[in-house]
């Protein structure tokens, strides 16, 4: 914690603020200064980031800064301090990264909307209050930052207003995520009228063995709250619409980055304020993993019967997270070998997510920029046209439908083993179904778009400009080497965020004095050893195995398929789509769209796809009951086990 | 007065009479009149003993930028934009907000001693005096003035929008 | 003081209800700004000491006299002022939705659906 | 069957709540937590004797700098949303030019 490290994190929070008012002063004027104004002032922060490496993660110090001097006095935290540790670090740099890659992207990809200097302001601010959220140290800045994010994420999702979706979608966002932010702010409350204090640190070593009911209601409603943010499942309604309708530099923001918030929030709470509740709790353990199994599962279904490019992909990071979640679900295992592989599972693929289906949602942009629609059924045949593209969308398909030298791969398979290990083998075997659902929606997406026949008006576009592809490149490159590289990664990244997670002892007597900690739990807080062995990460048999499984879910599939094509009694007659196969073909030739690669499947399925698609009613009413719904369960959950 | 808006209201010819209605009130007028320089006054004061007596830049902001509702209901819209431009309100609110951010860097400019990022570095004075509390009090006015400004301008956007609507 | 976080509770769950119930989407906001008042309300109960002042430090009080809790007047401060910016920013996309659709019934802004 | 879902939601939180209000802390005679040491050293430490300014402005000054931000991205987000459309932005099966 020498002089320039400190006040690293202090400059990554507060330029791209700065940055923000800056572009909001020149008005409408000077486009070129904006954007090179936001490339460099989202490239300071990545730098910053890069910088704060080595003395948080080689050197395994724990930066704070408390602003204002108010350095704790009798053991009180009267101010309010920035606090980085390695898993903080790990947050900030996915954030730092993408949102420069997503400025990049911006140059071109906004250059035919009007008004870019709000776009410009609220980027800014995104990134800002994105990269505050992750470094600090507070319950109730946390809370703040995190307003700042939903109020610039849905100006963002609303910033094409001349569309109609643009507005429906920033209007249901406004609705449930200022419900999820008023849930926080009320366990935030909560937890000040119990422990008298905010800061993190203090509220985890006050707490400890001083839990109550009122503490057990707030985090309740800071699991639901979060679970807003990181659209688990009952609350999983807004993504869909807001990433859909959002400029796709931002929905790549949006899906990549902003869940992990969501995810950052739900990890500090549970391994941090409630550690001794928590952590090595089976019921809670039960809970995190049903909670993350119903999103995967969720999450992909809704994806296999969309039609729209972007909401697919909103509806597929849905239930990537449900991954994630399962992932740190298994870290609050008693076991603590297994517990350790979970939470480097969730980190990886935390890491992964953000990259592939960043470059997923680019590849989206990059289709609506040059054709002006993502909806699939008018589209179709990209690859010879937009060859960059098609390449690029079929990485990030490999990557994340799990295919062994892409990222994917490395983190799929550590959640597998972790929840094998743990006991849960049916979640295993459910997480290597959605993964089989995720490769073939994908296959379907990648069909429908880039591959068969071309569409009459999109005979003359080209490829994508250059400043658009280089971001798609990073993207891309990165999800190859976290693939090939794992232990690198592993070494350098995920080890030290998992210790981290774990570290709550190195935590709060950064903050406080030495011995605070132990002081208030009356012993050492253990952290679980971990090593790169602990993991299967990449042993040849596994992946043979893994393949083998695959294969099989392949051939279910496909036998369901070819069964849904020969049973021609159940084929709704009064589609003509299916005239081909029922014999009132109007044409000789007439070939199925890639969209209804699966129709075999939605045909055999229809009872649950129906009820399914009722339930996403696009009204908001019902969508604020379920994330009210699953506040009251969860309360109800956590009053009956804790 | 029921009736006599409900009779507007049934009256065919509604679209103009509300329009005209609005603007030239005698009683509304003269009210505002009376009424603005007391709300700049107290919201000024309110401001400036932010750190003596409850109250402080954003309540004193808001009551400022609360003229600007009364100036639209008294004057129309017209009026308010006459005095008021929203691009130039816009930019004096990021010039307010790096304000804000200015003095509180002062720490970091003074920064030799150890001081940081919102550190009170300046003389704090005696305490119960106007000029005291350091920062403190330059920091209400750089919020004041950010939150007058911006709210000024969301009432004004909003108004605006509304209006092209009508037309 | 139990009357009083009852009753924030209550004004939570009144705001909750309309959200939940009416379908009209400026009733929405209304029960959105309800229940942020709610949890101003209990922010402030949290704050309060039975017989305690108001944190002003007049020359007749000394330092250390019995006073309300003032960090958590501070924190409804930026709740309020969050609240206000709720409230504006989904009154403005309601203007929006009906310049789009006409209406502002919950049940016909529907389109992005399933 | 909504109708059910929303009361069975409305009654559970409203009986954990009233249950939580019970149980909230009862107030002791003196000050405890943060409150404590801030109101002790206010007047000494800032030379405001307005506490709750002080927290805002000093104590917690970067909360303040967050909500003001906060009113500035809402205040541009309405901006945003309310400003003039520019239509068909993006113009059907125009690419490639």
């Amino acid at each position: 914690m020498n002089g320039y490290s400190s006040i690293l994190p202090l400059m990554a929070i507060m330029l791209p603020f700065l940055a923000a008012f800056i572009i909001a002063l020149t008005g409408n004027k000077a486009l070129g200064l904006k954007r090179v104004l936001a490339v460099i002032f989202t490239f300071i922060p990545l730098l910053a980031v890069i910088l704060l490496f080595k003395p948080i993660i080689e050197n395994g110090h724990i930066v704070s800064y408390w602003l204002g001097n108010w350095v704790p006095e009798k053991t009180w935290a009267i101010g309010i301090g920035l606090e980085i540790d390695a898993f903080g670090l790990f947050c900030g740099l996915i954030i730092t990264l993408t949102c420069f890659l997503s400025s990049i992207f911006s140059i071109r990809y906004m250059e035919k909307d009007n008004g870019l200097e709000k776009y410009y302001t609220m980027f800014m601010l995104l990134t800002a209050s994105m990269i505050g959220f992750v470094f600090t140290g507070d319950l109730f800045n946390m809370y703040v930052m995190l307003e700042i994010m939903t109020f610039a994420a849905i100006g963002l999702t609303a910033f094409r207003n001349h569309k109609y979706k643009s507005i429906e979608a920033g209007f249901k966002y406004i609705v449930i995520g200022s419900l999820g932010s008023s849930l926080i702010l009320l366990g935030t409350v909560l937890i000040y009228a119990q422990a008298h204090t905010l800061n993190i640190a203090q509220i985890s070593a006050i707490l400890h063995g001083n839990y109550n009911a009122v503490t057990i209601f707030a985090l309740a409603l800071m699991l639901t709250g979060y679970a807003v943010k990181a659209f688990l499942v009952p609350c999983h309604t807004w993504p869909a619409d807001a990433h859909m309708s959002a400029p796709s530099s931002i929905s790549m923001l949006l899906s990549g980055v902003m869940s992990k918030t969501g995810i950052f929030g739900i990890i500090r709470i549970l391994y941090m304020i409630y550690r001794s509740k928590c952590v090595a709790a089976p019921s809670m353990e039960f809970l995190m993993i049903f909670w993350g199994t119903i999103t995967m599962l969720i999450g992909a279904s809704m994806a296999i019967i969309q039609t729209d490019f972007k909401r697919l992909l909103a509806f597929s990071s849905v239930s990537q997270i449900g991954y994630v979640i399962v992932g740190f679900g298994v870290g609050l295992s008693a076991k603590t070998s297994v517990a350790v592989t979970g939470t480097m599972g969730g980190l990886y693929h935390m890491l992964n997510h953000a990259m592939f289906k960043s470059l997923a949602f680019l590849c989206a942009g990059a289709v609506l920029y040059r054709t002006g629609t993502t909806d699939t059924t008018k589209l179709g045949g990209l690859a010879k046209k937009m060859p960059y593209t098609t390449v690029l969308f079929m990485i990030s398909l490999a990557s994340i439908a799990g295919m062994p030298p892409f990222n994917g791969f490395v983190s799929k398979w550590l959640i597998y083993q972790s929840t094998f290990e743990a006991g849960y083998w049916p979640v295993t075997i459910i997480a290597l179904l959605v993964s089989v659902m995720t490769l073939a929606y994908f296959i379907k997406l990648a069909q429908s778009v880039f591959f068969g026949k071309i569409h009459k008006e999109h005979e003359n576009i080209k490829e994508i400009p250059w400043s658009m592809r280089v971001p798609m490149i990073v993207l891309a490159a990165v999800c190859i080497f976290a693939g090939t590289f794992w232990n690198v990664i592993s070494d350098k990244l995920i080890e030290p965020a998992a210790y981290a997670i774990y570290n709550i002892q190195g935590y709060i007597d950064v903050m406080f004095n030495k011995g605070y900690a132990q002081n208030m739990f009356n012993h050492e807080i253990p952290i679980p050893k971990m090593t790169r062995a602990m993991a299967g990460y990449w042993s040849p048999i596994n992946w043979l195995l893994l393949f083998v499984v695959l294969i099989i879910g392949f051939i279910v599939i496909a036998s369901l398929l070819s069964k849904g094509n020969k049973k021609e009694s159940i084929i709704d007659l009064s589609d003509t789509k299916y005239d081909t196969f029922t014999g009132g073909e109007k044409e000789y030739f007439s070939h199925m769209a890639g969209n209804d690669l699966f129709w075999g499947l939605k045909h055999q399925f229809r009872g649950y796809f129906k009820t399914l698609k009722n339930a996403h009613s696009g009204i908001v009413n019902d969508y604020v009951l379920w994330v009210a719904a699953c506040a009251a369960v969860v309360t109800i959950y956590l009053f009956a086990v804790l | 007065m029921k009736s006599n808006k409900k009779s507007y209201k049934s009256s065919p010819s509604t679209n103009k009479k509300s329009k005209n209605i609005k603007v030239n009130d005698v009683i509304i007028t003269s009210c505002a009149n009376v009424v603005l320089p007391i709300a700049i006054i107290l919201g000024a004061y309110v401001i400036m003993h932010g750190h003596l007596s409850p109250g402080g830049g954003f309540q004193g902001g808001v009551l400022i930028a609360g003229a600007v509702a009364i100036l639209y209901v008294a004057y129309g819209s017209d009026g308010v934009r006459k005095l008021f431009n929203i691009t130039r309100l816009k930019a004096s609110e990021s010039m307010g907000a790096l304000g804000f951010i200015f003095i509180a860097s002062l720490g970091l400019i003074y920064g030799v001693g150890g001081y940081r990022f919102f550190a009170n570095t300046i003389s704090k004075g005696t305490p119960g005096t106007l000029f005291s509390s350091g920062t403190i009090f330059w920091m209400n006015f750089a919020v004041g003035y950010k939150v007058l400004t911006g709210i000024g301008a969301l009432i004004l956007i909003m108004v605006s929008s509304l209006n092209s609507n009508k037309e | 003081m139990l009357l009083n976080y009852i009753g924030a509770f209550l004004l939570i769950v009144f705001g909750l209800y309309i959200i939940l119930v009416k379908k009209n989407l400026i009733k929405i906001v209304v029960g959105m700004s309800l229940l942020d008042t709610g949890i101003n309300l209990l922010l402030v109960s949290v704050g309060f000491r039975p017989g305690g002042t108001a944190p002003l430090f007049m020359n007749d009080l000394k330092p250390g006299s019995f006073f309300v809790d003032p960090v958590p007047q501070a924190l409804t401060l930026t709740s309020i002022v969050i609240g206000a910016c709720v409230t504006a920013l989904a009154l403005s996309l309601v203007i929006k939705v009906k310049e789009h659709y006409g209406t502002i019934d919950a049940d016909k802004v529907r389109r992005l659906n399933g | 069957m909504k109708k059910a879902v929303v009361w069975f939601t409305i009654t559970t939180l409203t009986v954990f709540a009233v249950y939580v209000s019970t149980k909230m802390i009862s107030f002791g005679s003196s000050y405890n937590g943060i409150a404590n040491v801030i109101v002790n050293d206010t007047v000494g430490k800032t030379g405001a004797i307005n506490a709750v300014t002080a927290i805002v402005f000093d104590f917690r000054g970067y909360d303040t700098l967050g909500e003001s931000f906060v009113l500035f991205t809402a205040i541009t987000a309405a901006a945003a949303v309310l400003r003039k459309p520019v239509h068909s932005i993006i113009s059907k099966g125009k690419g490639g030019k």
